[in-house]
């Protein structure tokens, strides 16, 4: 950084810097922006007697035939897939939701409790388990059926997938961390109607006046 | 700070303004350990070559400074008062073979160990804040390109969204009447309760399944539980004298009756 | 049937793009992404029969010293901007709150220390990790849970994950800065206090294990 920051200040008293590192410059700024990004925005970002109308055209001219192509938006330049490329977005392309609180639950009571049956997640929840929560759930392929349980009736069950512990990031499904570990890292909402029993949770009075702690103002 | 060894007795002025600071500062500090680091670098010397006795010292100097300012300290700081006190106690008395339990030398190493490695941790973590960081020095692609719309839906979750949909449903349970989930199940209490109001009518020896409560004989499951149930709590009558118990022979039917 | 052996066929016949080509694609598709992809998640969107490691080297040769690199970071790979050009971002840097220094400090101990346990922090710190902390760290994507560890009690771990090294610049947690010279120092043993009972001594070991798997595996 100093050393850039020496580059700028010193190369504006006298000259601009070369032409390579110009070009480096426009390249990274193209690369970062949101936007678009105009000339004349380059001309105020980049130290003082640059040309970055001439970085452009050879930036431009390095990129023929890449991957990725310098190309002009308007009145503004940006960095785009080479169109022939294009089927390789293909897979970042997805509809992204998030899971309802239905079957992030269900989801949850399978992942600490399989194999588990409809039935018991029914018990651990309060509410029944629609049959759509578990179908999305399969096709997600976050559950599937584990062995049947030995009781009358034979009732399924479901675990959790590989492709679970891939998505969560979990080496197993023993890992995730119990009740007095999420409420010790603060998951855990600890209010509680009042008189509520004592639970195991006593030890864990740390005030929330820690959290202050985690920030300093600047 | 200043450059000549910290001496607890004969203080400079300079020294007595670098003290008084500290004690001033004690909020500051991240507990004992922390003030500890602290005074182990007004020595001056390579924290390996830390005088622990000398630390030990400016450490008890530092609490009984703060007691007659009247500072509040935290528990834990006076524990480790006690502990150093202790500890010095032991750098500077022969050792005593009879003593179980490890040497004064052996503690007073780990204390350096840990002083070393927590100042070994600060610096790894201001060199880690120090490096580039992303958003910071270097910056990733500024207008990701998610191109082709494909009606194609996944849902997303994070783990911690799967934690607190856990801890939600089980903080809920917490609350929640225990007895609900024991439709099927009866427990040598409830057996007794109900012995103890039916114990006046077995003045005959009759069969312990005779005793079963009614809706409890039929269902595998809730007769197991309520003989199981009934069992113990006639062996609890017993014991109390209020009842006989007699088997034939092995697996013959267990008969109870009142204590004439 | 014959439809099965064309496309048998077709698959072993058809050759892999050249490995010019292979590289405009990897170029692509690192430029379009913000998040680092992995050679598993190329070799799944590229042509049957590409290399994609093979057109990383190449790619990552041809971008030295340019204004924008190939970087590593765990087993993924992003296009990010040279450090030395930060000095033109300032409208993209996103102002994020100063971390506390306990927040620091236990996000170091984490990385240098990893797989550990919350008491392990602890005793390191020489205080209590503080409710919030572990929670911040976990919601900046910069932390997770890791194996249990096998002792009494088997503790959740905490490790760093792909995200940390991202904002970090860091290749892999071997590259942290001075690991060595602690490892060597023995400041990254697990030395308990004289006197400790003996089974924390299992502990220890198990601990020491972890660390190589996730330190020296390449």
């Amino acid at each position: 950084m100093a050393d850039t920051e020496e580059t700028g200040q010193e190369q504006s008293l006298f000259e601009a810097p070369p032409m390579g590192e110009q070009e480096r410059m426009v390249e990274a700024v193209l690369f970062a922006s949101a936007d678009p990004v105009t000339v004349a925005d380059l001309t105020a970002r980049m130290p003082h007697g640059s040309d970055p109308a001439e970085a452009l055209v050879r930036l431009r001219k390095r990129y023929e035939g890449r991957g990725v192509r310098v190309v002009k938006v308007g009145d503004a330049w940006a960095v785009r897939t080479a169109p022939d490329l294009g089927f390789l977005m293909h897979k970042e392309v997805v509809e992204t939701r998030k899971l309802s609180r239905a079957a992030i639950e269900t989801l949850a009571i399978i992942a600490y409790h399989q194999p588990v049956t409809r039935s018991e997640i029914e018990e651990i929840r309060g509410v029944a388990v629609s049959r759509g929560t578990v179908d999305l759930l399969i096709e997600l392929e976050w559950i599937r059926f584990g062995r049947r349980r030995m009781t009358p009736g034979r009732p399924v069950t479901f675990v959790v997938t590989q492709g679970f512990l891939d998505h969560f990031g979990l080496e197993s499904a023993r890992d995730l961390p119990g009740l007095k570990e999420l409420r010790a890292a603060g998951l855990l909402d600890n209010r509680r109607p009042p008189g509520a029993g004592l639970g195991e949770d006593d030890d864990e009075d740390i005030g929330d006046e820690d959290q202050e702690d985690l920030f300093e103002e600047d | 700070m200043q450059d000549d060894d910290f001496q607890p007795d004969v203080l400079s002025v300079s020294e007595r303004l670098a003290a008084e600071a500290l004690i001033v500062d004690v909020d500051g500090f991240e507990g004992p350990l922390d003030l500890l680091l602290t005074l182990g670098r007004t020595q001056k010397v390579d924290l390996r070559k830390v005088s622990i006795l000398g630390l030990a010292e400016q450490y008890l100097a530092f609490i009984e400074k703060a007691r007659a300012l009247r500072l509040e300290l935290a528990a834990d700081y006076l524990v480790m008062a006690a502990w150093l006190a202790f500890l010095k106690s032991r750098l500077l008395l022969p050792p005593d073979p009879s003593e179980e339990g490890p040497s004064g030398e052996d503690l007073a190493a780990h204390l350096a160990y840990q002083l070393e490695r927590l100042q070994a941790m600060r610096d790894a973590a201001a060199r880690l804040m120090g490096r580039d960081q992303r958003g910071r020095e270097f910056f990733s692609r500024g207008l990701p390109e998610d191109v082709v719309r494909s009606r194609h839906v996944t849902y997303t979750a994070t783990l911690m969204d799967l934690m607190q949909a856990y801890a939600r449903i089980r903080t809920k349970d917490e609350f929640r009447p225990f007895t609900m989930d024991r439709n099927n199940l009866m427990t040598m209490e409830e057996a007794l309760d109900r012995m103890r109001g039916l114990i006046g009518f077995a003045g005959e020896w009759s069969d312990l399944h005779s005793w079963l409560p009614e809706g409890w004989e039929t269902d595998p499951v809730r007769r197991r539980t309520a003989t199981a149930a009934t069992f113990a709590a006639s062996l609890q009558l017993v014991k109390e004298g209020h009842l006989e118990l007699r088997q034939g022979e092995t697996f013959a039917p267990i008969q109870i009756r009142k204590k004439p």
